[in-house]
């Protein structure tokens, strides 16, 4: 697999979910679907450190959660449309989650896309005004 | 015998359908990606399929990482929609057509694909947008729907090209079933958009285009696209249009192209729809 | 890279479990049924292979109605023995072997071959059988074990060409995997068997024995069996043969024979084992 | 599918787990597979009617479970390897229930299997002393 997976190493700002990455972070992943149910839904903010202990995951990981930090849950193994039933718990959109992810102001981010994206020769992260 | 009389392929970004759901549709920002698929909604009307196959990928809904199938095909009697964190969506649930899903199972099955057969599943906004923006806010979902679930989650997801042949197969089953029905394939995923890290926001129109122009001019050559080329040239999420080729495949060489929309951007991603008519 | 050293195939009957979990190998009826695996189990103690890739099917024990993969492989760290209704067997808990399953699920999946990644399983007694037979009753299995799951209960199965072409595409997978280990595939099931209706007790020991012949003089020609024929000639459970040949494709066109073993009966099934080495 | 499944029904006492039988059968089925559970081989013990109405299936097949008629639950859509739990349950072997599937004593048909197994030249169903 070294030589398929190599090649997107080089892409800037972009992690694949490949075996090492799920495996890495099964556990972060299945947390963050567990939250498709209300009442865990709940459980989770009645005491969000207290439900992070019922899944096996790295400290790291779990503090990561509890900073809401995703683009370091990615790089821990997170998959983003696990980690978006996280945002949608926070009652956070898409939209919002990829804002934090750039490091961008929500507006900025809305304004980047409206102005028709962050376009292939324009820099990751975020982009100057 | 059944025949697929055309595809119908869009975008299935989750903003869209809490847009709709929400009743923002007129709002500036939403008007002109809902204008796009006014055609859509009249065309559907005259159309009257009796069932939509209907492609897309769902987003670690209904698979955990317990069990990820690459191709799986819903042949229970109805769907739920699926709660992603905020609730179901207020939309019917989705009746399928056992008779006719099993058949293309078992077809394609025979024909070396490797199915997997489902009997239970929540849909997400993967399979709920679309029909949304097909149908709008009915009470009832106006037809059959096959949903049939590809893999583009965990690495790796289907090349483009067996997902192209796997189309072909699909052609092939439908049209030994025994039924007069008029069927609509509909591929769902894309353009353009990547979700995580960094990168998010980046967008290829493009690559869009080129991609939509080739559907009818040369789908051969869209098969042959790799992985790596999906995810630099249209954003990490981009991948997703391995799912238009399922679509593209199950469909005549000669095709009328009946409508194209195009916008950006609907939340983080570049919206297009098109609409192929076999000839 | 790694190598797929050998083959070895065995029925997998449930009968034969209970026989040594219950230390009934020496009475007159199982005698015959344990004394041809000696050599098995002399073989892999001079053989020591790191990893065993197991091809085997699910007898609705992990996988109910709700959701049925064509192909499915293991790619846990282990594997609990399965609750088939009497308590799981008194066997040790299986190990496997993540990133050669993960090489194997991705290298096939760019392969075009659609493949299920499982994450979480309990096996059954389809994969836990071939290990006593060649283990006996130690406290850990002496190596790794990565499960490969075939359908074989809901129709239709894969093809046996399928099957065929599967385990060529693993043999590929395997040799591309940096590591210098030695691993041995075992296809398991069969051979004549029918355990259903008026017709129970189904055994056909001609075309046993034709297809242990095949194994070496004429694979090509047994990948072409149809399922028909399978049911007709073998039983209907006969049909379980189709996952020796997943073992067979992964082995080279030229083989050596080392051991046979053939006897009738265990319970309801003729009981078949080979062990065939690379040459 | 018509082709394909046609040849089958030409084999004697033989059915072929399809599309139609799985859907026919799925509840029933799905019952069976619920014993894989200890709890709840214990709770169909303790009141058999009672757990087989936690099933949606039919009053046939609800029936054909209470009388272990297998033939005729492999009728109603049962596949033999789900069936197999209500076995497990009862105690009883595989070969076990071969014989009742077969209408013959369980010695005769052990002697049958010893003798080499029902060949193709014989008839289905029981055999001839
Ligand atoms: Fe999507
Ligand atoms: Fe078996």
């Amino acid at each position: 697999m070294e030589n398929y997976y190599d090649a997107f190493k080089k892409i800037p700002g972009t992690v694949i979910f490949d075996a090492t990455q799920s495996r890495l972070g099964y556990h972060l992943n299945m947390f963050a679907m567990s939250l498709m149910k209300n009442e865990n839904r709940q459980a989770f903010k009645a005491d969000e450190v207290a439900y992070l202990n019922r899944f096996p995951m790295s400290p790291v990981q779990h503090q990561a959660v509890l900073d809401r930090d995703y683009n370091k849950m990615i790089g821990l193994g997170g998959n983003i449309y696990f980690l978006a039933k996280i945002g949608a718990t926070d009652g956070h959109s898409f939209q919002k989650l990829a804002s934090l992810m750039t490091g961008m102001p929500e507006d900025d981010y809305r304004n980047m896309m409206i102005q028709g994206g962050r376009n292939p020769t324009m820099p990751i992260g975020p982009v100057e005004k | 015998m059944a025949k697929i009389i055309a595809g119908v392929a869009t975008s299935h970004i989750p903003a869209v359908g809490a847009a709709l759901d929400l009743g923002k549709t007129e709002e500036p920002y939403w008007q002109p990606v809902f204008k796009g698929y006014e055609k859509a909604k009249e065309w559907f009307k005259e159309t009257k399929p009796d069932a939509i196959i209907l492609i897309y990928n769902d987003h670690a809904s209904a698979f955990s990482l317990e069990m990820i199938p690459t191709f799986a095909i819903g042949c229970a009697d109805q769907f739920a929609p699926a709660d992603e964190g905020w609730g179901p969506r207020p939309v019917p649930v989705v009746h399928g057509y056992p008779e006719l899903a099993w058949h293309i199972a078992q077809s394609t099955i025979l024909d070396e694909f490797d199915m997997t057969i489902i009997n239970k599943m929540d849909v997400d906004h993967g399979l709920t947008v679309p029909l949304s923006l097909m149908f709008g806010q009915p009470t009832e979902w106006p037809c059959k729907v096959i949903p049939l679930a590809v893999n583009v989650v965990q690495y790796p997801p289907p090349t483009g090209n067996r997902c192209y042949n796997l189309g072909k197969a699909i052609q092939r089953a439908v049209e030994s079933f025994e039924s007069n029905e008029r069927i609509v394939i509909m591929g769902t995923g894309g353009m353009s958009h990547q979700l995580q890290g960094p990168r998010a926001g980046f967008i290829n129109s493009a690559f869009d285009k080129a991609f939509l122009d080739g559907l009818t001019q040369d789908p051969d050559a869209l098969a042959k696209i790799s992985h790596l080329t999906y995810v630099q040239e249209a954003g990490s999420e981009g991948i997703e249009l391995v799912m238009w080729l399922i679509m593209r495949g199950a469909l005549n060489q000669d095709l009328k192209e009946v409508h194209r929309h195009y916008h950006v951007p609907a939340s983080n991603t570049a919206v297009g729809h098109i609409i192929l008519e076999n000839v």
